[in-house]
């Protein structure tokens, strides 16, 4: 039942929202702040109470099922695993700095803006719980119509046009996907006797043609490509970065794009296994082409949230990298990456945010000498530019440096071609805090340092990334089930078979495939993996 | 009757058509528009009435040998049978009538196109585009 | 004692991070007292452990083995702290280890750390920043210290980066001039250039050992690698990269002259005394793979020779203080990576000692004269300051002869006489290029004496030296000079007591002393050093005129400007990389893949326009298409 | 033939009878109370006789909605040779009337003040309503015929029904004189089918067109008689008059044309090609799969940068339609039933949203202005703020989107065309769900923009059309969350 909450509560509360803003947008902001941290303290509950894994229990920690379209042998089947739980951490702790970044930035329709930042924010709750295809890619076009409402009523200038890019990008990439869902199902389905279902766990192992496998690989790959976003089809993330307000720029940066990473490690990897395998050094090479093309193009921008995006481009090359380099190692890393740059590169947001609420510019060209009148905030821009190149000590340099570790492993060349990244994010990084901070104060910029409010925020994004840094065992220790069962997946051989048996793994949820009736049966009801 | 073809029944009808719709596309007055609308309606209720001559003896001979394996269609209180029919001359009356029908609705809209438009063209009736 | 060790790196964070937060708070006493009180702990537990440490090696009889063949050292305390990274097959602690290398850098480091501490509370007394630096400082130590003692290569290379971070920071320190920003971000991507390398040769370490733990990497590697195979080639060239970015050898040396925009204790600390030698230390504390790969130990030499003279011939050209001694500090790293080669393992690490004496005393007095003289930093707008600052003349006075290296009475002399002795039995032609350095540093060291102290006062002084600043200065004078008699060689009837105790951890030279060749070497290197000495003397002290006859125009003046600038390094790098990167990341900022998407966009709205064109409203068109639409469908029916 | 009457068949064709004896009933009442009030109890006069007639016509269209299942139990069954009742077309049937309640009330709020209007509307409407549930009852070429004719000349009247308008004029005269035109085509073609088969029964068509290899002049007149039907449906090339008349039209009178009119013709389509197991030859399959792209492609981009927002939504319809068409081509072998019902999805989804955005459309217009510029939309959210909340709902069910109806349709149809391996087409459903998203979107966006020019007044909201909208609208959204009460039904109801 407890994975439920993490969707309701802030559905919930973006309900209650909405009406309270309207007589006090105050009210609304503490009610969303109250939700979100009461979503984030349930999730640390949940992390904290996770035993010791052994391999008996399984990788799973909790689950809840309810039925809900069974007529399409579709259900309401939330599972959540470390993958899982590292990631609603993440967007817990994000929703909470979302709300408190937009404390003194929206003024305009506070209620309704809540309303749509945590249903986006329950969508994506719902995208990292969900393990019934339908219901996943249910929840992966909800939370993007709150974003875009979010960027198109209170973005910046341009704000239409990025608004309407990300959403046809996104949907666009994902019908292609929902496409691809439905040929699995129905391969699914006619393999075995038309036990037609979108259940994770019974579709793992479905095996087809390898050109079948291939194409809905693809439709699978470009879906999450673009989310993550892989170059070539990243081009809609600087636009909508650099038009969203901060909030929808902390959670697009730091925890939507970790749904194409999140997808290709839950999804296509372990579903695809044979495909994905062949498939790896080309993904591998659009990795590569990622880390060092974002990282370029950061450099040349002059936009501060622009570079920012571009950045983010770069280090999800990385998380790419990483997930294809097939090896344990890499994936480690990879997941390291995506709870790192989700700390950092939200952080870098809201400075970002709080750069242009205080000059009304974003204009690297008319910033300058900052630090003069607010050493904190240059302090701590200082820090998350040091994470994002990748400084020992620091989130980031863990991730990258577990996966290009794993990627030498698989292809030393590229290891070194991706090394490259590293020199070009040191450029961006420091070029960023230097035309902020640095430099002479052209234009007598006289801000307020950081205040309580911020300082909190900071401090909490501050202690997450020291100690991804420096003990990211907490981290790993929770991801290595989850990831050994990934690899376990994805390991064996051609033909798409897997190292469980799909006979066993049906005797495990308790029922019996449904023959030729179209209509599979209620799946008995909540059933819940631990108390 | 038996001297004409049913093939030269359905070149006549559908000559008579393409004058029809020549007339539709080529005249700006609505009146002829709708007498050419007219024509189209009745070449092909000059079709219907070939056919329905050339079938007014005889039951199709495909049907009658598919009849025998029982049509899906057959429930309720309808009976399949193969008497002579007439169902092309029965079409034409509904044609006729309908073309009525359509004739008294054009002519209403005609009447009001002369009172607010001021003329009969049909072209001048394109405020509306894009 | 063994248990602290902790402590030591430890120490030096907690002051920073106690200065970071509450430093801007805290008046600026208090600042001073924190850091000084955190380097000088430091420094004293450093001596109490190294005490203990000598004592318990000596206690046990461990003695290296004499032939230097068992590569791997045995003889180390480890503290381990906790499980930094975990996963399937990649485990990584954060270990200290403590053998007798590390234990000579972590006295050099804290010793010399605390004494220009101490002087910058002085130094940096009027400036803005005050408790910033500190902070930074204190970081850099604890990094530094990290790196020396990190018993783990991830470890240390979160030092790596740590120290190099450092460096950003105190060469960006004004922050408000952009010529020191860029001077900052040119050091760190220069080095990251060379860290990049070592990250790879990380990768390839673990990829092919399985391990990064120091212990481990250097006896699986003796193991399992035969001598001069192409992975421990390999892995040797990649560290190497990582050493010449951080220490500033060819070619990427370009940063480090720059790096001087930063305040002077910086440049003595970081920039002389300690950073820039974590390159050497690198490279001695993997020395099993550089024995495993001869070609690259000899490239090291190689590279430190061609450093050492192209380096000499710069500063020698040098009009700016600070930048001189840059170059110094270049061309002296240059001789450590030259003994490494050689194989002169302790001497290259001996020299490292003095080194850090002497370069930080010139530093530090450069900073006291240029404060004094308002920030003046050219150095033929000095002069005559012998009589107006006698202090910092002999201070800086024992300091040049150390670089010079003036035989019997300096430390330097003892340093750089063993590195080309042992050069000489192993490499004639690097023992050729280090005594043409040693002929070119005597030169340019006394240049600047002469021209600074002798001849015209130029600017005038003002004020006086603080004591805060002058006892660092004494104290390293003195061990300027009398550093050197820690490690007196035999045959001046001596003991080798530094060699003794790194001979614990690093392989001794070798036995084919030759005591014949031993001796025309040191009498050469005494004879060219008295030589440079003796022109410098002449042409800029007491014939001015010549110094300038030297650089009439004509190719000499050629010459010398191409010297000035580094040997053009920077015009080149600048044509060969920056620009073409810049120039292409500017023409690319709108993102040229873009324009496919918008392609896509403008066609549709193009083809939204044509249609939109249809939709003329004529109802006898609307009826032509439906006909030409039947006629389309049934030709297409009939048809095909 | 021998044919004998029985109660069964009167209870199937109740509903039927139902709405025609309507039709008659408000013709007389209306005649009657223009003169003389009913009877003295009212006073004479137009008003209450446009809302005699209007409440009449809702009674009527509901109670044969409530008569349905009455129907049902008879189904199926063949009554007479011309219609057949059965589960598929009582849930058409069900739709439809659904449908037309809905306009029935959008028009009683949009003629509120009109006192000239008359109850002639209602009596146009009942016999609409009449034609269309011929159509899905249809298994023959004169009931086809019949059904489609009386649905038409209904809607030229309609069409025109606001008698200052010359726009309304303009829809009228374009609709008459091309669906007459269209008319005869597929009357031409029932003729040629008819002369070379010699039967215009559906079930016999089928059997006779299966066994042997199609004459030319079969497909010759199965595409004339697709001439007809794509007009109807609007689908390209036969597209052209839409927007046109949907913009001059009474938006109560395009949401008809648009959901009850296409829906109807969709339903007879179906079961004439995919009910009787007809294998579609390949040059009807052809030509078909060209116009369901060409329909998606052209609407889609008709509508990209549509300033109008009633051909904004006529553009839409006709990529509606080309969606729907994928059902048709899935309905192979493999995949008949999972495509009719995903053919019942998707009209269902596409009802709601298209009457709920022509609905908000409606509320906002009268008989003096049509709302349909943008301008009238932007700055909505401020003006009406639920209405601007409706309509965006209903756009955004229309693009496809979670937690709306639209979704779960454009979902069915995506099943059924990878089910049946329609890799094109499922293709360009896709691309065209991106740039039909960009309109959706625009227009959607544009209610929240403050408007740069003078915001047009506030108008009063009818409570019977805003009580329409509040059904669409908690349909839109349980539906889209909870589909299975609308799939069960499918299920139970809907197969050929």
């Amino acid at each position: 039942m407890i994975l439920i909450w993490f969707i309701l509560i802030p559905a919930a509360a973006g309900l209650l929202a909405w009406p309270v803003g309207r007589k006090s947008p105050l009210a609304a902001r503490w009610l969303c702040l109250a939700a979100m941290v009461a979503t984030l303290a349930l999730g640390g509950w949940l992390w904290a109470a996770t035993p010791d894994h052994d391999a008996a229990q399984g990788h799973w920690l909790a689950q809840f099922r309810a039925p809900w379209i069974p007529q399409w042998g579709a259900q309401i089947n939330l599972r959540l695993d470390g993958l899982s739980l590292l990631l609603v951490l993440l967007t817990g702790l994000l929703g909470v700095m979302a709300v408190l970044c937009s404390w003194s930035e929206i003024h305009d329709r506070v209620g309704l803006f809540h309303l749509n930042l945590m249903w986006m924010l329950a969508g994506l709750m719902g995208v990292f719980l969900a393990l019934d295809l339908f219901l996943f890619y249910f929840f992966f076009e909800l939370m993007l119509v709150p974003l875009y409402f979010l960027i198109a009523i209170w973005g910046h200038e341009h704000r239409r046009y990025a608004a309407v890019k990300f959403f046809i990008f996104t949907q666009v990439s994902g019908l292609f996907m929902l496409a691809g869902i439905l040929a699995l199902y129905f391969i699914h389905g006619r393999q075995h006797g038309g036990d037609y279902t979108f259940d994770y766990v019974r579709l793992l192992g479905t095996s087809m043609s390898p050109t079948s496998a291939w194409l809905i690989m693809g439709t699978f790959f470009l879906a999450f490509a673009v989310k993550l976003p892989a170059v070539p089809v990243h081009t809609w993330l600087p636009d909508a970065h650099t038009e969203a307000p901060t909030a929808g720029s902390v959670i697009l940066a730091g925890v939507l794009l970790k749904v194409g990473a999140y997808g290709l490690l839950r999804f296509l990897v372990p579903l695809f296994p044979a495909a994905a395998r062949d498939f790896a050094p080309a993904a591998q090479v659009l990795g590569v082409a990622g880390i060092l093309y974002g990282a370029i193009m950061a450099f040349a921008q002059r936009d501060l949230k622009r570079l920012v995006a571009y950045s983010s481009i770069s280090h999800m090359g990385f998380v790419l990298l990483g997930v294809f380099s097939w090896n344990s190692l890499a994936m480690a890393g990879a997941m390291v990456v995506i709870l790192a740059h989700g700390v950092s590169t939200g952080a870098l947001f809201i400075l970002a945010g709080q750069v242009q609420e205080r000059t009304g510019t974003r204009d690297l060209d008319r910033l300058g000498g900052l630090w003069e009148t607010a050493p904190r905030m240059g302090g701590v821009a200082m820090l998350f530019a040091l994470a994002s190149l990748g400084l020992p000590g620091l989130g980031n340099f863990i991730g990258e440096f577990l996966v290009l570790a794993g990627t030498f492993q698989a292809s030393p060349v590229l290891t070194v071609v991706a090394a490259g990244g590293m020199v070009a994010s040191a450029i961006y990084a420091l070029w960023l805090v230097q035309r902020i901070f640095h430099g002479p104060n052209r234009e007598s910029w006289r801000l307020g340092d950081l205040n309580a409010r911020e300082g909190l925020m900071y401090a909490a994004l501050v202690a997450a990334i020291v100690w991804i840094g420096l003990y990211p065992r907490a981290f790993l220790d929770t991801f290595k089930p989850a990831g050994q069962w990934l690899r376990e997946m994805s390991g064996t051989g051609v033909g798409g078979s897997t190292g469980v048996p799909p006979v066993e793994v049906r005797s495990l949820l308790g029922t019996k495939p449904s023959v030729n009736t179209g209509e599979t049966p209620v799946l008995p009801g909540n059933s819940e993996g631990r108390p | 009757m038996a001297s004409i073809s049913v093939e030269s029944g359905l070149i006549l009808s559908a000559v008579l058509f393409g004058l029809g719709l020549i007339g539709v596309l080529a005249r700006r007055n609505i009146l002829f528009i709708l007498l050419s609308i007219e024509i189209m309606l009745n070449a092909a209720g000059l079709a219907f009435v070939v056919a329905g001559s050339a079938w007014q003896d005889e039951s199709p001979t495909v049907a009658a040998s598919a009849a025998a394996t029982e049509p899906t269609t057959s429930v309720g209180g309808y009976k399949e049978s193969t008497v002579p029919q007439a169902d092309g001359q029965v079409m034409f009356f509904f044609v006729l009538t309908m073309a009525a029908a359509e004739v008294s609705v054009g002519l209403a809209l005609v009447l009001r196109m002369h009172s607010q438009a001021g003329s009969l063209d049909a072209d001048a009736l394109s405020r509306m585009r894009g | 004692m063994r248990q602290l060790l902790w402590l030591i790196p430890a120490l030096p964070l907690a002051g920073f991070v106690i200065l970071a937060l509450a430093g801007r708070a805290m008046p600026r006493r208090a600042v001073a007292a924190v850091a000084v009180l955190a380097l000088g702990l430091a420094c004293a537990l450093a001596v109490g452990v190294g005490v203990e440490f000598v004592a318990q090696g000596s206690a046990t009889q461990w003695t290296s083995p004499a032939d230097g063949q068992s590569p791997v050292p045995a003889y180390a305390w480890r503290q381990s702290l906790w499980q930094w990274v975990g996963v399937d097959g990649f485990k990584s602690d954060v270990v200290l280890r403590l053998d007798s290398l590390s234990l000579v850098f972590v006295l050099v480091i804290t010793f010399v750390g605390a004494m220009i501490v101490l002087y910058s509370t002085g130094f940096m007394w009027g400036d803005d920043g005050y408790s910033r630096f500190f902070a930074y400082m204190n970081l850099f130590v604890a990094m530094m210290l990290t790196l020396v003692l990190a018993g783990d290569l991830l470890l240390l290379y979160l030092g790596w980066e740590g120290v190099g971070l450092c460096s950003f920071l105190l060469i960006g320190f004004w922050y408000k001039d952009p010529a020191n920003a860029r001077a900052a971000r040119k050091a760190f991507i220069v080095t990251r250039l060379g860290d990049t390398a070592f990250a790879i040769g990380l990768f390839l370490l673990f990829t092919r050992l399985g391990t990064l733990d120091v212990q481990e990497v250097l006896s699986r590697a003796a193991a399992q690698w035969p001598a001069g195979s192409t992975l421990a080639t390999a892995a040797a060239l990649l560290l190497l990269g990582g050493a010449i970015g951080k220490s500033a050898q060819l070619p990427l040396q370009t940063w480090l002259p720059d790096a001087m925009a930063g305040p002077t204790p910086v440049s003595a600390l970081i920039h002389a005394a300690t950073m820039v030698t974590a390159g050497v230390y690198l490279i001695a504390r993997m020395h099993v793979l550089y024995r495993l790969a001869p070609q690259v130990q000899l490239l090291v030499g190689i590279i430190g020779g061609a450093t050492l003279v192209y380096a000499g011939l710069s500063a020698l050209t040098q009009t700016d203080l600070k930048r001189a001694l840059a170059y110094s500090t270049i061309s002296q790293i240059g001789y450590m990576f030259l003994a490494l080669g050689v194989g002169a393992w302790s001497a290259g690490i001996f020299h490292f000692v003095t080194h850090a004496f002497f370069k930080s005393l010139l530093f530090l007095a450069a900073g006291v004269i240029i404060q004094r003289l308002h920030e003046e930093h050219d150095i033929f707008r000095m002069g005559g300051l012998l009589r107006r600052m006698p202090l910092v003349f002999w201070t800086f006075l024992a300091g040049a002869a150390s670089l010079a290296a003036l035989p019997l009475v300096t430390a330097g002399y003892y340093s750089k006489d063993l590195i080309l002795s042992e050069a000489w039995s192993s490499n004639k032609l690097l023992w050729s290029a280090g005594v043409l350095g040693a002929f070119i540093t005597a030169l340019y060291s006394f240049r600047l004496v002469g021209v600074i102290f002798f001849g015209q006062e130029k600017t005038a002084p003002r004020g006086r030296t603080p004591a805060v600043m002058a006892l660092p200065l004494v104290v390293l004078a003195v061990l300027a000079v009398a550093a050197g008699f820690i490690n007196v060689p035999p045959l001046l009837g001596g003991w080798p007591g530094l060699t003794r105790l790194l001979e614990w951890t690093l392989p001794s030279a070798g036995i084919h002393h030759d005591v014949a060749a031993e001796i025309g070497s040191s009498l050469a290197v005494a004879l060219t050093t008295l030589a440079g000495v003796a022109v410098a003397w002449l042409v800029y002290v007491r014939k001015p005129a010549w110094s300038e006859a030297i650089v009439r125009p004509g190719l000499r003046r050629l010459v010398w400007r191409w010297w000035n600038a580094g040997w053009g390094f920077d015009w080149l790098y600048d044509r060969l990389f920056v620009r073409p990167f810049v120039g292409l990341a500017r023409l690319n900022r709108d993102d040229f893949i873009d324009s496919f998407f918008d392609s896509v966009a403008w066609t549709s709205r193009q083809t939204h326009r044509a249609l939109s064109l249809t939709q003329n409203g004529q109802l006898r068109w609307y009826a032509m298409v439906m006909a030409l639409g039947a006629i389309l469908a049934l030709g297409v029916a009939i048809f095909i | 033939m021998s044919w004998n009457w029985t109660m069964a068949d009167a209870q199937a064709l109740l509903p039927l009878m139902v709405v025609s004896a309507a039709a008659v009933v408000v013709l007389l009442v209306l005649a009657c109370c223009r003169r003389a009030g009913v009877a003295g109890i009212l006073p004479a006069g137009e008003t209450p006789a446009t809302r005699i007639g209007a409440v009449l016509t809702v009674i009527a269209l509901a109670a044969a909605l409530a008569l349905l299942p009455v129907a049902g139990a008879a189904a199926p069954r063949s009554v007479t040779f011309l219609v057949i009742v059965d589960g598929y077309g009582l849930f058409f049937a069900g739709l439809l009337l659904s449908a037309c309640i809905a306009v029935a009330l959008l028009g009683h709020s949009y003629f509120r003040q009109e006192t000239s209007a008359g109850g002639e509307f209602y009596v146009l409407l009942l016999l609409a309503a009449a034609g269309a549930m011929t159509l899905v009852f249809s298994r023959h070429f004169a009931s086809f015929f019949l059904g489609l004719e009386i649905l038409s000349v209904s809607l030229y009247a309609l069409a025109a029904y606001n008698r200052a308008s010359l726009a309304g004029l303009e829809a009228g005269v374009k609709y008459l004189v091309l669906a007459a035109s269209s008319a005869s085509f597929l009357l031409l073609g029932m003729a040629f089918v008819y002369a070379k088969t010699g039967t215009m029964d559906l079930g016999r068509l089928a059997q006779l067109l299966n066994a042997a290899p199609q004459p030319a002049l079969v497909t010759v007149g199965l595409l004339l008689i697709m001439v007809g039907v794509g007009f109807k449906l609007a689908l390209v090339p036969f597209h052209l008059w839409t927007a046109d008349v949907y913009q001059g039209a009474p938006a109560a009178v395009t949401a008809f044309i648009a959901t009850v009119s296409k829906g109807a013709m969709f339903a007879l389509l179906m079961r004439y090609l995919v009910g009787v197991n007809f294998t579609l030859q390949y040059p009807l399959l052809a030509v078909l799969t060209a116009v369901a792209v060409g329909s998606m492609f052209v609407g889609n981009l008709l509508a990209l940068r549509q300033e109008n927002v009633k051909r904004l939504l006529a553009y839409s319809s006709i990529a509606q339609l080309g969606y729907l068409l994928v059902t048709l081509l899935a309905a192979g072998p493999g995949g008949r039933e999972l495509a009719i019902r995903a053919a019942g999805g998707f009209l269902a989804a596409y009802f709601i949203a298209t009457l709920g955005a022509f609905g908000v459309v409606s509320l906002l217009s009268s008989p003096q202005r049509e709302a349909e510029s943008f301008d009238d939309y932007r700055g909505l959210a401020w003006r009406h703020p639920v209405l601007a909340g409706v309509l965006a709902a209903m756009l955004l069910s229309l693009a496809g989107i979670p937690l709306t109806v639209g979704f779960i349709g454009k979902f069915y149809v995506l099943a059924a065309g990878v089910n049946a391996n329609l890799a094109a087409l499922v293709a360009a459903m896709v691309i065209n769900s991106g740039i039909g998203l960009y309109y959706y979107l625009r227009l959607a966006i544009a209610l929240f923009t403050p408007s740069r020019a003078e915001p047009p007044p506030r108008v009063a909201i009818h409570p019977a059309g805003a009580a329409v909208l509040a059904v669409l609208t908690v349909l839109l959204v349980a539906v889209g969350v909870y589909p299975q009460p609308l799939l069960r039904l499918l299920a139970a109801v809907v197969a050929l």
